[in-house]
């Protein structure tokens, strides 16, 4: 378990967790990208905005 | 488990209709008596396919048995004339009209045609657990929310809760889109499916009745507008919101997790990825969920919120169900555990 | 009559086919060239039915032949690459993309990703005649307005034009609902049929391009919002405005009808009776007329004001022929007669 750096919620991981891997936070959505996975830490993966078109 | 037994009344229109699906497959409910003047004798699957198969029948509104639970599905202005009666053969009776919504006697003058039953509105507990659950408990007059109101407190309650607003300097605009079943079954001309197909189509421009309910349980003053869009069953509400100071997203967070984190009912939907990336009555369409989410815009000072629930479940007969389920101390997800379909069309 | 020639770049996608659909009825014009990477070779009629028929085929879109007038119905970011090239070809050139709508290079900058060609920024001329028809006559570079820049500019320019709003003190929220053309042709997963049918969906919580191009010409900030609803062709926006001071509906009124009475292409539609009683996209689908009304809310001080186009017509190809129209001295409503269906489903 970690914490999720948008909202706070706990992040549920799997245990073989790898560096650079995109989670996405059951609560909020936000996509995380593991930075380090002893002990595990998350950062805001640079998700690329949505091109809403018109 | 405990079995209660309940009627409605009123069970021929959209939302009897749904309340009597609800507590057909409700583990704790026995459904002992639906009336209706117009189908009286008629089967109840005759008019609601959900139910077909059910030798349930459509009876007389008079002379009604005694139940323990008792759920008004009547137009506005009913319930308030036949209350007494309702209590005489039911101990709980939660109604889901606007008859008991508002507290004061005045505020039915202003908005409505005054007041029948005036005494009964002190007592009278609003049916959004979310917001009312300590009084719900053990309540005997429950009345049910309006869908607007419903789907616009539910995505503002928080930032009143959490102090992010008092409810007095601010501006709040709120825009809401609605489908078609708000209207009922009856309407005039404008409801007929050649005019009512895909309609973006202001309404309500001023929502006065909405606003009321709403300022009642926010304690603020709301710009309320309304459009029908080309659903059925569905609400949309964005609220544009200008708080007085600066606020962080993290303050939003904290805030919506703390009222909704432990919510059976209530899921966010701010941003993050995927297609379903905000609030959107498809995604709850049929459950009792309502969804919640919020966008920070600094450069306009404005927070905007969006939240969407199913008008004839969380903003009516779910929300009756759920509101039952806790003042008769039955589990609160009973009856109502449907999560909705993906992928799936116009709700 | 007099008779010109034209061309259009870009043919392929929806708004250069509503294009070529308006060029080909239109009077006063002969379609010399449209050209298509994707499609070169094949028939008009192959991609777009209403031209069936035609022996137009889409030819490749380099060595242009030249014309009187020249239509590019691009991607963003195709036009500022090529424009001295459509000037070898064409006395002048209506560009449908955002390349040359607003003012500065620091505005592209902001909201796009720079220009490549800002000396041209100086000359364009905004091609929504209602509000720039004076420097439209003989200009050379057109550029076509944003969709829901235009639905919103439509209804909030009377109450700027005549002082109903300065600009500066004011609070003005824009909500916008549109359709799925929008987002052209492509567009990913959320816009698959199943994804997108029936849906009132957020997708710019807080828009700013279109915010910069808005407050360019009315000269105040908004906040903006835009959801994606359950229709093709169509864009709804209410504004919720909050004067400085209050404002009779005579003073609407009179805005309105200065600005607008003598407009061949703008409708009022301010309460009233009938079913349509406010503007709505299905009433002007297919058109090139902009739907105008309001509502006051005194004890909100608010004025709602609504408006409603097709985004594939007023709100851009039609924008487009009027301007040109306008431009070469022709009738203005050449080409542009058609006035909707009734009844008529999702536009």
């Amino acid at each position: 378990m970690t914490e999720c750096v948008e909202c706070g919620a706990e992040v549920s991981l799997h245990d073989d967790l790898e560096v650079g891997e995109i989670i996405d936070c059951t609560t909020c959505g936000a996509e995380l990208e593991v930075v380090d996975t002893e002990p595990p830490v998350l950062e805001r993966a640079p998700e690329l905005e949505e091109d809403w078109g018109e | 488990a405990e079995t209660i037994t309940a009627s409605v009344v009123g069970g021929s229109g959209f939302t009897g209709g749904e309340l009597l699906r609800l507590l057909a497959g409700h583990p704790n409910v026995e459904i002992s008596e639906v009336t209706s003047r117009s189908k009286a004798g008629k089967s109840v699957g005759s008019v609601h396919p959900p139910l077909r198969g059910s030798d349930l029948r459509f009876t007389e509104p008079d002379d009604l048995e005694s139940v323990d639970v008792l759920f008004a599905a009547t137009p506005h202005g009913v319930s308030m004339g036949r209350i007494d009666e309702f209590f005489e053969v039911a101990d709980t009776v939660v109604d889901l009209s606007a008859d008991f919504r508002l507290e004061t006697e005045a505020q039915y003058d202003e908005w409505y045609d005054g007041h029948e039953a005036p005494e009964y509105l002190e007592t009278a507990e609003y049916a959004l657990p979310e917001i009312n659950r300590e009084n719900l408990a053990g309540a005997d007059l429950i009345a049910g929310g309006g869908c607007n109101a419903t789907a616009t407190i539910l995505g503002l309650y928080p930032l009143f809760e959490h102090g992010i607003l008092e409810g007095s300097a601010e501006r709040v605009v709120v825009d809401v889109k609605v489908g078609s079943s708000e209207g009922g079954a009856g309407g005039g001309e404008a409801s007929s499916h050649p005019e009512r197909s895909g309609v973006v189509r202001p309404y309500a421009p001023t929502g006065h009745r909405h606003e009321a309910e709403i300022e009642q349980f926010l304690g603020t003053s709301v710009a309320f507008t309304c459009h029908a869009v080309d659903m059925i069953r569905g609400a949309s509400a964005t609220s544009h919101v200008f708080p007085a100071s600066p606020v962080s997203k993290g303050d939003l967070w904290q805030a919506y997790r703390g009222c909704y984190e432990d919510e059976p009912f209530v899921r966010m939907a701010a941003g993050g990825s995927g297609v379903y990336r905000y609030p959107e009555p498809k995604a709850v369409a049929g459950t009792n969920l309502g969804e919640v989410g919020f966008e920070l815009d600094p450069s306009n000072e404005r927070i905007v919120v969006f939240s969407a629930i199913d008008n004839m479940m969380k903003g009516s007969a779910g929300q009756a169900v759920h509101a039952a389920n806790v003042a008769l101390g039955l589990e609160e997800t009973a009856g109502l555990e449907f999560t909705g379909l993906h992928p799936v069309g116009a709700p």
